[in-house]
């Protein structure tokens, strides 16, 4: 049975990194950028929930809440007045930019709260448990796997069912068309890297209160949510979350194991899977 | 005092001059036609009016209000809408999404809607959930077209609408003008396809190596004129 | 002996023909010009000869030998030289590094090998003087002369020309055409797409018409543009 | 019929400037070899510090600067190589200075494998891809139980003193062992510092190195006149694999410490590397030289303020690559045109007046 366990465990973690990747993955479709600073803005939010839940006294999941606005701003911002300057056909400025930014708020954040790990605590919620069947299943963990199903459900319907929708969609395909629309492509990108910051504070919440967090572990949930992305296949979202579920698995089979082989074990699936299809399970044929 | 009007229009990419002042006038409810060979400066002059090149602000005028310098969506805004060169549809949104995003930037309510732009072109009604380029040459003009005209625009601008077509396929596209004209739009059109020009237009300038060289109405313009206007030789 | 031979040569991109069972032979040290309406297939064609498009049936024989399916850089280095449409210079290396890269690597030499001829090539296409300023600071009659050059430097038996005489003033025109006529006399084969049909028809020998991917028209130049399908096509209006 | 002279042309690459520094570079060159004989110990440690990261950051500039490989994860070979060094002396009994060649080529070999998984990725996702290949390194060395696993392990000291170099150069100054280790690792750090400059330069000079620029300048047009872009960029990827191990062995010979956070430390090995290239000036050789030194001068300042080191380093790196895309090094050269180590194929000579048309040639 206990293998059942792990596989259960493994989609449920594959939810988190899910989270991690649906604002990589978002911003890639779009305009064809990698935010190398994605994981330490998980990171950033996570703080900000902390702060919010302690200072207010807030409820965490209302501390996100209270959140999610100041990082859509925060995302607007960077994209409108860094990152759109990046853009363009040389693809050093975006890469070596956003590595700077990556170590600003590393060391931002260390100077700001210390390199002591922290933990966003939800009360009774962090212990509870279900039964389903013969598994007991953490109430965190599928709350979180629940979020990121309804996450990549509302990025999808955003994405094809809305008019900003489909101005993401135009302005992917050609921004000077787009322009003639009435489509202002740099405005347009901010929008989506806001909604992509929105989409890093429900990870950060489930980030914070899952486990120990401190300044310096960005780059790893990068690394997850890269390797969701390209598992899933570019520009899917519900690719996305394949690939996501797939990394879970392999760490959770692999901390089976050994507990020091859950992380090798990720990095070896996405390896094993970049070597059998490059192009991810389910390309969508971004490029 | 025309409706739109450009005065000693300049472009140049980089070095290379594309249009060496260029003057013409559209008045309300007209339609002009612009000919001229490959690379003679008609798309570039197509280009300057709706925003893609940016120019001197009193380069172009409509309505009286100084527009040059005004990037593509202030113009669209205004009431320019464009049928690009290549028509340009895009790749991931389906033929009436690709007709929805053209009221994106000036959702202006007048004679154009989904169901006045389906009846105009019956065909697309059918083929409204396909992607807008898994679509013949003519029919995507057609969405072209009807993507302009969903910002209920006061100038629809069309770009080379024959281009790679073939002669039935324009014949049934240009006799949807008559209707587009009644619905109030004056229109601006550059087409390579002169016999196609000259039956719909009002008036006709023709251009060579960005210059006017020629231009009139198009009972009074002899082949001959033409064709010394066109490649330069008598 | 005919340096290039196609035989019913076609390709389609999903539902559009740009290629339609296109064949036609070009004799060594022949000029031929390519005419035709905006999206006939012109540009197609001129990249199912160098590789970049493959071709879905008939075959290409380059120089005796079926080139078909052969990448682009080996039928570069077979010599197949070409010219973009829109000039592609390396704007941050210098006029002479540009023809360098192209000798060195084009006809597979080394830079001591390929550098006087390099030299010359820059003198017969009047670049001589710009040899050492990056190829960025060209004007478009320079650039366009360098990508004619730099075609050159890779030593090929067969010069494909792309719109090269486009948006130039009828005087640089007319030095450029002067440059192509000087090289065509020198030997080299020639295939010349153009639009402007004065520059084209002082130079090439035989004229093919495309639309729509066919080959509609072949021969004379003169014999061409007087004939009914290119006045139709050109001016659009039943004469 | 007069007679005409064929052109001689010539082609030329030195200029004024590069002569003068050629000078002055030689003169430098044996003031440090003889450092030792004047120069204390901690400058000797500092200058092996900054003629290592140097060495780093010509490799890192060749892949991202030349080769347009943006790699995160050089910290891979840096780790890898040290951990070879460490096997060959620990396990096999290898002197030192054999180990670190044989690191050199180990990681060359272990760039094989990683090339074939990052080439097929591009741009962004090359970079995060070999963070990823970095990272496996590092946890599958961190399971090595005999070179002490997670925690890591130390060279013995008889591994280092009984070195037949170190005895020489111990007699040569008379010093015991541990100080004759810090000149012996210097003029290493010193040696691999001109010969990575050295081939760099070389093979800009080369047709491969205009090859790779042709490349760098636009992919499309060099590939339609012969260039073959992906074997050109894999060559240089091995090539810097190689350098990169072999200055990550010699690091960790003078630490004497090593363990796996340590040896494939993103900060101490990338994020440092990637803002010597970028403050110095990405694309040219003088770049990471004068960003080496700007870096030492920083640290020196900044050390002491913990991480408000690292954050001014981050917003000087977004700045300069925002505003002055080509770093220090470049505003300069832009504005004096002065260059230390031409690459510009010059074409000199020319066509002796030609006294009339005619003669052999028609």
């Amino acid at each position: 049975m206990a293998w059942l366990d792990t596989i259960i465990q493994g989609i449920l973690l594959g939810g988190l990194y899910a989270l991690f990747a649906a604002g990589l993955s978002l911003v890639f479709g779009i305009m064809r950028l990698v935010n190398l600073a994605h994981g330490d803005l998980i990171v950033l939010a996570a703080f900000l929930i902390l702060v919010l839940a302690s200072v207010l006294g807030l409820n965490p999941f209302i501390a996100a809440l209270v959140a999610m606005p100041l990082m859509f701003a925060i995302g607007w911002a960077l994209q409108f007045f860094l990152l759109n300057r990046t853009l363009g056909t040389d693809i050093l400025p975006p890469l070596l930019v956003t590595f700077g930014l990556s170590i600003v708020i590393q060391n931002g954040l260390l100077e700001g709260f210390t390199a002591d790990s922290r933990r966003i605590s939800v009360g009774g919620l962090e212990s509870a448990s279900l039964a389903i069947g013969p598994i007991n299943v953490g109430v965190m963990p599928l709350l979180t796997l629940a979020s990121a199903i309804a996450v990549i459900v509302g990025l999808n319907q955003l994405f094809y069912r809305t008019s900003l929708g489909r101005a993401f969609r135009a302005t992917s395909d050609d921004p000077v068309t787009a322009g003639l629309m009435g489509i202002r492509p740099k405005r347009i990108f901010a929008t989506a890297t806001g909604i992509a910051m929105v989409v890093v504070t429900i990870a950060a919440l489930y980030l914070g209160t899952r486990a120990n967090f401190d300044p310096t572990i960005g780059p790893a949930r990068l690394i997850y949510a890269f390797e969701a992305v390209i598992i899933g296949g570019l520009g899917s979202l519900w690719g996305t979350l394949a690939g996501g579920i797939v990394i879970g698995i392999a760490q959770t089979f692999g901390a089976a194991i050994n507990p020091e082989w859950q992380i090798l074990a990720g990095h070896l699936a996405f390896l094993l899977v970049l070597l059998v299809r490059p192009r991810g399970l389910f390309p969508r044929a971004v490029d | 005092m025309a409706l739109l009007e450009t005065r000693n229009l300049i472009a140049r990419y980089g070095d290379f001059q594309a249009l060496f002042g260029v003057d013409i006038a559209l008045d309300q409810g007209e339609t002009i036609a612009i000919i001229g060979a490959n690379g003679a400066g008609k798309t570039t002059l197509m280009r300057s009016i709706s925003g893609i090149l940016v120019n001197q602000p009193g380069a172009v005028l409509f309505d009286g209000a100084e527009i040059g310098a005004l990037p593509a969506p202030d113009i669209v805004a205004r009431g320019i809408a464009m049928v690009p060169e290549g028509r340009k549809l895009f790749p991931s949104l389906s033929v009436e999404e690709n007709l929805l995003i053209g009221r994106y930037g000036r959702a202006v309510d007048g004679h154009w809607s989904l169901d006045t732009v389906y009846e105009l072109f019956p065909i697309l009604r059918e083929r409204r959930a396909n992607p807008g380029t898994a679509l013949s040459g003519g029919q995507q003009q057609m969405v072209a077209i009807g993507r302009a005209l969903m910002s209920n625009p006061r100038v629809l601008l069309c770009d080379e609408i024959s281009l790679g077509l073939a002669p039935v396929v324009i014949k049934d596209i240009y006799a949807a003008f008559p209707r587009i004209r009644a619905a109030g739009a004056s229109i601006v059109m550059v087409e390579q396809d002169i016999g196609q020009a000259l039956m719909v237009a009002d008036r006709v300038y023709c251009m060579m190596e960005g210059r006017i060289t020629l231009s009139g109405a198009p009972s009074d313009l002899t082949r001959e004129k033409i064709h010394a206007a066109y490649f330069g030789v008598a | 002996m005919a340096i290039l031979a196609l035989s019913n040569v076609s390709r389609r991109f999903g539902a559009l023909t740009v290629a339609d069972a296109v064949s036609f032979e070009l004799g060594e040290g022949e000029a031929l010009g390519i005419i035709g309406p905006n999206g006939a297939g012109k540009s197609t064609l001129f990249n199912l000869i160098t590789g970049n498009i493959s071709a879905d049936a008939g075959t290409i024989v380059f120089d005796g030998r079926e080139v078909t399916r052969l990448p682009p850089m080996q039928r570069c280095l077979a010599g197949v030289g070409r010219s973009f449409q829109i000039p592609q210079p390396f704007e941050k290396l210098t006029v002479f590094e540009n023809l360098l890269v192209a000798g060195a690597f084009g006809a597979g030499k080394t830079e001591a090998e390929v550098g006087e001829r390099c030299a010359e090539i820059l003198v017969e296409t009047g670049l001589i003087d710009r040899a050492n300023h990056p190829a960025g600071t060209l004007s478009l009659l320079q650039r366009k002369r360098l990508e004619l050059a730099r075609a050159l430097a890779t030593e090929p038996r067969l010069l494909l020309l792309d719109e090269i005489a486009g948006g130039l003033t009828e005087g640089e025109c007319g030095m450029l055409v002067d440059t192509i006529r000087a090289i065509h006399k020198g030997g080299m084969s020639i295939i010349w797409i153009e639009h402007v049909l004065h520059a084209l028809n002082s130079v090439v020998e035989r004229l093919l018409v495309l639309n729509f991917g066919r080959v509609i028209g072949m021969g004379a130049p003169d014999a061409v543009m007087a004939s009914r399908e290119v006045r139709e096509i050109y001016l659009g209006i039943e004469v | 019929m007069t007679y005409v002279t064929i052109p001689h042309w010539k082609v030329e690459t030195r200029t004024k400037a590069s002569a003068t520094f050629a000078i002055v570079a030689a003169l430098l060159i044996l003031l440090a070899f003889a450092a030792p004989l004047f120069a204390s110990r901690s400058v000797l440690q500092d200058l092996f510090f900054i003629l290592t990261m140097l060495v780093l950051a010509q490799n890192w500039n060749l892949l991202a600067g030349y080769a347009g490989l943006v790699s995160v994860g050089q910290q891979a070979f840096i780790g890898f190589g040290a951990y070879a060094m460490f096997a060959l002396v620990i396990l096999a009994g290898l002197d030192p200075l054999i180990a670190i060649l044989l690191a050199g080529i180990a990681s060359a070999l272990l760039a094989i494998p990683t090339a074939f998984f990052l080439f097929r990725l591009q741009g962004a996702y090359f970079a995060i891809g070999s963070w990823v290949i970095a990272e496996v390194v590092r946890l599958a060395l961190a399971q090595w139980k005999a070179l002490g696993g997670g925690t890591g392990t130390s060279l013995p000291r008889e591994a280092t003193r009984d070195m037949p170099a170190l005895k020489l150069v111990g007699g040569l100054f008379g010093v015991k062992s541990s100080e004759a280790g810090d000149i012996l690792t210097y003029w290493l750090a010193l040696l691999l510092a001109i010969a990575t400059i050295g081939l760099v330069y070389r093979l800009l000079r080369s047709k491969q190195g205009l090859g790779l620029a042709a490349v760098r300048d636009n992919q499309e047009a060099a590939r339609s006149v012969g260039v073959d872009a992906r074997r050109m960029k894999t060559l240089v990827y091995l090539a810097a694999a190689f350098g990169t191990g072999l200055a990550g062995a010699l690091i960790y010979v003078q630490k004497a410490r090593i363990s796996p956070d340590a040896a494939f430390s993103v900060v101490d090995w990338t994020a440092y590397v990637i803002f010597i290239v970028v403050i110095g000036g990405i694309g040219t050789i003088e770049g990471p030289i004068v960003g080496v030194i700007v870096f030492y001068i920083l640290q020196t300042l900044l050390a002491d303020y913990g991480s408000w080191y690292l954050l001014i380093l981050g917003l000087i790196g977004i700045v300069i690559m925002l505003f002055a895309p080509r770093g220090l090094w470049g505003l300069f050269a832009e504005r004096t045109g002065i260059q230390l180590f031409p690459v510009r194929r010059r074409l000199t000579g020319g066509p002796v007046p030609l006294a009339k048309k005619g003669g052999p040639h028609g």
